[in-house]
């Protein structure tokens, strides 16, 4: 058997008051793709930030090719032929698409060129290996004008960039669609079958089975083993990963909601130019609404303007009570609408702050300067939001940013579920939880808007997880090119012609 | 046109046009203004101000605030005149003296900031009063400095068209921004320099060495700085302590006009030129009204800045909002 | 055509320096010239500047008071070379060709700063025995009055070993810091305080403040001597509370207007120029205090 | 603002180092400058150098304060100092005709305005806080000298006048009274409404924090009025105590004082979380070395080192860096 090319052993990691790490192993080969599998919070993220220089281990060695190393810094690990790509996006958003993949590496003029950065060969470069993922965009315009997705893409071609020895990569795919996944995959066999050494974390476990080799699995911050995939079922890695035979699979009521339901929110020709075609759309009582579509198919845009995030500049959105348009996230919150954004670093959590006063920021906001409620009462909702949802957090008083991105999206799903609003708009929700968390929240989701009396909420439930959409939702609405392309009753479509109809050619 | 009302660099645009608009409202006001070499002593005037801003503008850029440059400023001319004229060093030895003392004052406070995990604010503002404070121990008097070499760049003419002339310290000055937009541009250095603005917590885990941009940066400030004092010395052929007083808000001020946002990553190091124009433009408008007591001077200097970034900033909203 | 006269000014610093710029404004209006003003803010840069855009607007004959004493010879070069004649006010300046201006009219702070000691000797001399312990409040540091009146005073008080300055400190030439400097040199009771000595008058009225909350008469308790002879000054006297001004002259306008003429005329005019100052105790307040303008 | 948990160490309570640099500078003091830490009963009122100390620290204080809600929401203003300059002013030109209140009241009113124009500037049209902020920091104080020509302009009457920045209260100077009023009501306002957190929530993310539906505008208008009201308090109490308005010097580069009382305090000029009591301790910090360095009779030529050096000295023993070695 060959040697790994990198190995830990022995790592312990705490920090002020959280033991993130003990003693923890991990063996790479080359060759292989090792999968590293865990419940949020299991510390996946954390042995990845060891291991790139980012913390400094309390204790443990790593070995590279059997010689000890200990990079202090990321440039070290890159400099050994470590290349990682992190959990959140961490590209610089001024910069421009071809600069945050070559920052670092620039190609340079020669000599007699005066040393400088060569900027035809630095867009050429970038626009080559963002084809490797078949992502054409344009490469000089700032990285912040794109999606999250695109981001993420960009972010996985910067790694891709340079060979290395090594490639690292936690949740890679969390927001990314099926054919960027696919080919996200074909790259990465290409790479493996060239010797590199890939780590790859994911809560999915298809992905975990078509791409890896060799699956180690994290319990509480422990190493629970090490395993070959093939030999490895399913069921078997879940339970080692939650660490107890399941509890009995709750049996999935599916107490339907009646199909009466009056609206609550309709969207009329609401569009942006830009953003989206004009779009109409309705979401009753007790219902839940998925949006399907591909990358750039206008979902998240939608959601904005549903929530008055962007403002539209044709079309308008009827509420109980009122019709007009939003013209702040306000005016939504006040008619009931919650919107939990897809890009929880920017958008969503208030890093410094704690877990409870994330949880109730916007409930607070909605009262205005009166507290909401006491101390206690404060207390006793976070706390009541933490066990519901399963956050992993030392306390209520910990900031959020101290979390593992699973659980502060967790925590900022308690945020909008606190305001009990009418309406619920999901952008990506499961992105970044693990396996079970999922189970629950897409359970939840079905109890919040099936209640029997007829009073649940209404949810719009956006995925690039086709199944989770189809899993949830009462209706489908595709959108494609940034308009809609269709609607279709649960029941009605499965997921191969779903598939067919968002990936179709726009019509002339 | 389209094309330049979507570039990022509008802003800057918007500010040329608007200082165009203020030198000839200038100029149809009052006899004289409309001279080459009114246009030309802008630069001659502010060299040693744009050559700050040259330096500031990357500061800023990397998400920092450097408060000692005017302090430094000073302190070098104080250096350069004891140096010269008490203890009598030759001039060219005196020049590269006070260069490597600003860059390695500034690597000091760069590296200061970056071990310590500190807020440049505070650790330049400490800066700004060890400079000073320098200046007032090797004298409390102002030392007149007549080194010949000193003298001759003081009173070099460099003449143009029309007998119009430029002084060799407005080169320089011409030639640092130069340098300073390749550096910005052209180099590893300033792409991570912007890359420490837009987000420094990213650039550490792109693997960029942040701790030595850092360091590099405020070094290049703090060399900028005490290149503008040498220009100053040259200017005024005098050390003082009490020179350069409130330059840093002046250097700050003309980057931000110049469209560098403070909280860094976004701007232009050439907008060191038009935001040090538009407030050379302002003074000069109102040492030529002339009439002006010396609070309407303070009012009008408010109101015309307030004119000038209220207009830059509705047509920069307008060009977002289309 | 009327004389056009371009004039920089340092500021608007102190109360000595707006009746300066009063008695020049007022006083060209009187005389027919047309005054360009233009206040630099305690800047040389900006008075340099200044003197450039006289330059380019081509004005008869330039004036200015310095910020500082050296670095003035390339500009005052220029205006050589354009043909405009310069008139120093209130200060000199230092440079290597003094036919770079024309003449100086202003007044001699290390003369005040003499004065004022002069004063304190006499009065010590009535007084023989017992030793004075001096406090003084300087003005900001670095600038020219701080550094000449300190200078003057400092040489005559060497005449008598009794008199010893104990503690010196900045006031910024402000009443606030002058006040806030004053309390703490009355909170350490080592050595009694005799006399104070302030660069200006801001700063001792201040320092009466302090005084007088300390429990103590000044003018009686401390003696107080000061500089610039400012109306507040004069009131103060004649309330007892200040012992002595020496006068430092802003209302130098009309000389200053009248010179301008000659010079513009090309009648020889002397190089240096020195205004009538005073020395104001607290005895002649009460009469003098109607006739102060400023 | 949210409570701390409870500190396992002394030296992990946010507060424990600014106060141990306020307690090692009070002490050098103590030890070099014989008596400096004596009190007594003068007047019916206590006097030394601490009371000073306090008593000088006020107007600061109350700057630090305002300073410290602007630069929690990433902001700055650098129009302090002009605000003091007005205030003081309006109320110095206004009390002698038109008596003590309507004096108080207008130059509270004029500092108002300035905090309404910079929070317009800000929020409204956007401009960056530094560059709005310096608009009114330049014309301020000439908008002040325009009010009095230019001159001093001497208070005589009425002697109640005064009281606010010179007089006594219960053996205790009446500015410190203000400070404790102004900085308790504050902090009630920051605890007892949500305010504090959403101004933490506007300086940490301002998208995030709109998207949740905070007024982000609002809540930044509404630190730049609080902030010149602050500011213009300080104004009449520096006027108050030394019974004149001196538009030019009033309040000179307070701004930067504040901001480094913040600073020291253990605010980040990158927004977020703020310490109220933090920032007083900062400007007692300030004041302090000020004072020992008057009463150690350091040469004025080098008192800016001395001052540099402390500085230096605070900012790096606060430094994060020695918490990780000890944690
Ligand atoms: N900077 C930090 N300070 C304090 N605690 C931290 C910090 N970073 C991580 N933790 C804690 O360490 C533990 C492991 O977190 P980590 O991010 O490694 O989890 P993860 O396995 O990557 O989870 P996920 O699947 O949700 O990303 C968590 O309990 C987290 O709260
Ligand atoms: N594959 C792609 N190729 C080119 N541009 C893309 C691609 N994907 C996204 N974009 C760009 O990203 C921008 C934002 O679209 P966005 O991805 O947010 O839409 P979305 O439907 O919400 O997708 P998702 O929610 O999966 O991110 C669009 O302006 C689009 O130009
Ligand atoms: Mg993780
Ligand atoms: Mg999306």
């Amino acid at each position: 058997m060959t040697k790994p090319v990198l190995d830990l052993s022995g790592i312990h990691k705490s920090f002020p008051g959280v033991k993130a790490l003990t003693d923890v192993s991990l063996r790479l080969f080359p060759g292989e793709v090792h999968a590293l599998m865990g419940q949020n919070g299991a510390g996946k993220s954390t042995l990845i930030k060891v291991l790139t220089g980012l913390y400094q281990p309390d204790a443990g060695t790593i070995t590279l090719d059997g010689n000890p190393i200990a990079p202090k810094r990321t440039e070290d690990a890159q400099d050994l032929g470590i290349r990682t790509v992190y959990q959140e996006v961490n590209l610089c958003p001024n910069l421009s698409v071809a600069e945050n993949i070559c920052a670092g590496r620039f190609p340079r003029k020669s000599w007699l060129g005066g040393g400088r950065i060569d900027w035809t060969a630095v867009h050429t470069e970038a626009r080559r290996v963002l084809a490797q993922m078949d992502l054409d965009i344009d490469v000089a315009a700032p990285l912040s004008r794109y999606s999250l997705s695109v981001q993420q893409m960009v972010a996985i071609a910067r790694a891709l960039r340079i060979s290395a020895r090594v490639l690292i990569l936690d949740e890679p795919t969390s927001s990314l669609d099926d054919a960027a996944v696919q080919r996200l995959f074909t790259v990465l066999r290409r790479l493996r079958d060239q010797g590199l050494a890939i780590l790859f974390v994911t809560h999915f476990l298809d992905q975990t089975y078509a791409l890896a080799d060799r699956i180690t699995v994290m319990r509480n911050g422990e190493t629970e083993g090490e395993y070959l995939a093939a030999d490895l079922s399913r069921l078997a890695l879940v339970n080692k990963m939650v660490g107890a035979p399941p509890d009995q699979q709750p049996t999935r009521l599916d107490s339907r909601a009646p199909e009466t339901g009056a609206p609550v929110l309709k969207a009329v020709g609401l569009g942006r130019r830009g953003a989206l075609q004009p779009l109409d759309m309705e979401l009753k009582r007790g219902e839940v609404l998925g949006l399907a579509g591909l990358l750039g198919s206008g979902r998240t845009e939608a959601a904005r303007l549903l929530f008055g995030a962007d403002t539209a500049d044709e079309g308008h959105v009827e509420t109980e009570g009122r019709s007009g348009r939003w013209h702040s996230p306000r005016e939504a919150i006040a008619a009931g609408i919650a919107f939990c954004s897809e890009d929880r670093k920017h958008e969503g959590a208030i890093l410094d702050l704690s877990v409870r006063e994330n949880i109730l920021l916007a409930l607070q906001a909605r009262s205005g300067l009166r507290l909401c409620m006491s101390h206690e009462q404060q207390q006793a909702l976070a706390d009541d939001y933490i066990k519901r949802l399963g956050i992993k957090t030392a306390s209520a008083d910990t900031p959020i940013g101290q979390l593992s991105g699973g659980n502060q999206q967790k925590a900022l799903l308690a945020r909008w579920l606190a305001t009990e609003p009418a309406v619920l708009i999901l952008d990506e929700p499961t992105r970044g939880i693990d396996v079970r968390a999922k189970e629950d929240l897409m359970d939840a989701v079905r109890a919040l808007a099936h209640k029997e009396d007829g009073t649940g909420m209404s949810i719009l439930f956006i995925s690039s997880e086709l199944p989770e959409v189809l899993h949830c939702s009462d209706r489908v609405l595709v959108l494609r090119d940034r308009r809609a392309a269709g609607e279709y009753r649960r029941g009605e479509l499965d997921e191969r012609s779903v598939l067919e109809v968002i990936a179709a050619e726009p019509a002339a | 046109m389209k094309r330049l009302l979507s570039a990022p660099s509008f802003t800057s645009w918007v500010s040329v046009v608007l200082m165009a608009v203020l030198f000839i409202a200038g100029a149809a006001n009052y006899t004289g203004f409309a001279s080459t070499q009114v246009v030309l002593n802008l630069l001659i005037d502010n060299a040693f101000l744009l050559v700050i801003a040259v330096g500031m503008s990357f500061v800023i850029l990397s998400g920092g605030i450097d408060l000692s440059v005017g302090s430094v400023l000073a302190l070098t001319t104080m250096v350069a005149a004891w140096l010269l004229q008490v203890a009598q060093w030759p001039a060219e030895a005196v020049i590269v003296l006070v260069l490597l003392g600003g860059a390695a004052f500034g690597a000091l406070q760069g590296g200061v900031i970056h071990v310590f995990k500190l807020q440049p604010f505070i650790v330049t503002l400490a800066g700004m009063f060890l400079a000073r404070g320098l200046c007032f121990l090797i004298s409390v008097d102002s030392v007149t400095i007549d080194a010949p070499l000193f003298v001759a760049l003081s009173q070099t003419q460099i003449p143009l068209l029309g007998g119009a002339f430029l002084s060799p310290g407005a080169v320089i000055a011409l030639v640092v921004l130069g340098l300073g937009l390749w550096i910005a541009h052209c180099t590893a250095f300033g792409r991570t320099i912007y890359a420490l603005g837009g987000s420094e917590a990213s650039a550490l885990m792109m693997g960029l060495n942040v701790g030595r941009t850092k360091v590099a940066v405020y070094a290049l400030s703090g060399f900028c700085a005490s290149l503008a004092g040498l220009l100053f010395a040259f200017y005024m052929l005098s050390g003082y302590g009490q020179h350069g007083q409130g330059v840093e808000l002046d250097a700050i001020a003309a980057v931000v006009i110049g469209g560098t946002v403070l909280t860094g990553g976004y701007g232009y190091v050439a907008g060191a030129l038009s935001g040090v124009l538009v407030l050379g433009l302002i003074q000069t408008l109102i040492a030529f009204d002339g009439t002006l007591s010396s609070w309407w001077t303070k009012i009008v200097i408010g109101a015309l800045l307030f004119v000038f970034c209220a207009v830059q900033r509705l047509l920069s909203l307008k060009k977002a909002a289309s | 055509a009327p004389l056009v006269m371009g004039f920089s000014q340092v500021g608007a610093e102190s109360e000595w320096r707006t009746a300066n710029t009063a008695s020049i404004k007022a006083a060209a209006k009187e005389a027919g010239i047309t005054l360009k003003f233009a206040d630099a803010q305690q800047k040389q840069e900006n008075q340099v500047k200044a003197i450039r855009s006289f330059i380019a607007q081509k004005v008869d004959v330039i004036a200015f008071s310095p910020v500082v004493e050296s670095g003035w010879d390339t500009v005052l070069k220029e205006a050589k070379t354009a043909g405009i004649p310069v008139i120093l006010t209130d200060r000199a300046v230092k440079v290597a060709d003094p036919s770079l201006y024309v003449t100086f009219i202003g007044s001699d702070f290390v003369e005040e700063g003499r004065k004022a000691a002069r004063w304190l000797l006499e009065r010590a001399a009535k007084t023989p025995g017992a030793a004075l312990n001096i406090v003084e409040l300087q003005g900001t540091v670095g600038s020219a009055p701080a550094i000449d009146r300190k200078k003057g005073f400092e040489e005559v008080i060497k005449t008598n070993p009794k008199l010893q300055i104990i503690r010196s400190q900045s006031g910024e030439f402000t009443r606030a810091k002058g006040k806030e400097v004053m309390e703490s040199f009355l909170k350490q009771r080592d050595k009694k305080i005799d006399v104070l000595y302030a660069h200006n008058d801001d700063m001792a009225i201040g320092a009466i403040q302090a005084i007088e909350e300390a429990g103590l008469k000044p003018g009686q308790d401390i003696v107080i001597i000061s500089i610039d002879g400012v109306r507040g000054a004069f009131e103060a006297m004649k309330a007892g509370k200040l012992n002595v001004t020496v006068e430092c002259n802003p209302l130098l306008g009309p000389q200053l207007m009248q010179l301008a003429k000659d010079v513009v005329a090309k009648k020889p005019v002397e190089k240096r120029i020195t205004v009538n100052e005073g020395v104001f105790p607290a005895e002649v307040a009460a009469k003098e205090l109607p006739n102060r303008k400023y | 603002m949210s409570s701390p948990p409870a500190p396992s160490s002394f030296w992990r309570h946010p507060l424990a180092r600014p106060l141990a640099a306020l307690a090692l500078l009070l002490a050098v003091a103590a030890l070099f400058v014989p008596g400096f830490l004596h009190l007594e009963i003068k007047d019916g009122h206590l006097y030394g150098s601490l009371i000073d100390i306090l008593h000088r620290a006020a107007p600061l204080m109350l700057a630090a304060l305002g300073m410290t809600l602007v630069i929690a929401t990433r902001g700055i203003d650098v129009s302090v100092g002009a605000v003091v300059a007005i205030a003081g002013t309006v109320a110095c030109v206004l009390v002698g005709s038109h008596g003590l209140a309507i004096a108080f009241a207008a130059a509270l009113g004029a500092a108002l305005l300035c905090g309404l124009w910079n929070g317009l500037l800000v929020s409204a049209l956007g401009l960056q806080p530094i560059i709005a902020t310096l608009i009114l920091m330049v014309a301020g104080r000439g908008l002040a000298q325009l009010l009095t020509d230019g001159q001093i302009i001497t208070v005589y009457e009425p002697a109640s006048f005064f009281w606010l920045g010179g007089g006594y209260l219960l053996g205790l100077p009446v500015s410190l009274f203000v400070v404790a009023t102004v900085g308790g009501l504050t902090a009630l306002l920051m605890k007892r409404t949500a305010l504090g957190l959403f101004i933490q929530t506007v300086g940490i993310n301002p998208v995030a924090a709109r998207l949740a539906g905070v007024r982000t505008a609002a809540i930044v208008f509404f630190v730049y009025v609080y902030c010149s009201l602050g500011a213009g308090l300080a104004g009449l109490m520096i006027s108050s105590n030394i019974k004149s308005a001196d538009a030019n010097n009033a309040g000179l580069l307070l701004e930067l004082d504040a901001i480094l009382a913040v600073t020291l305090g253990g605010g980040q000029l990158s927004g977020g979380k703020f310490s109220l009591a933090g920032s007083l301790i900062g400007a007692l910090i300030i004041q302090t070395l000020t004072s020992t360095i008057y009463a150690m009779g350091v040469p004025p030529q080098v008192t800016m080192v001395v001052k540099a050096i402390v500085v230096f000295a605070v900012c790096i023993s606060q430094s994060s860096i020695w918490s990780r070695r000890t944690a």
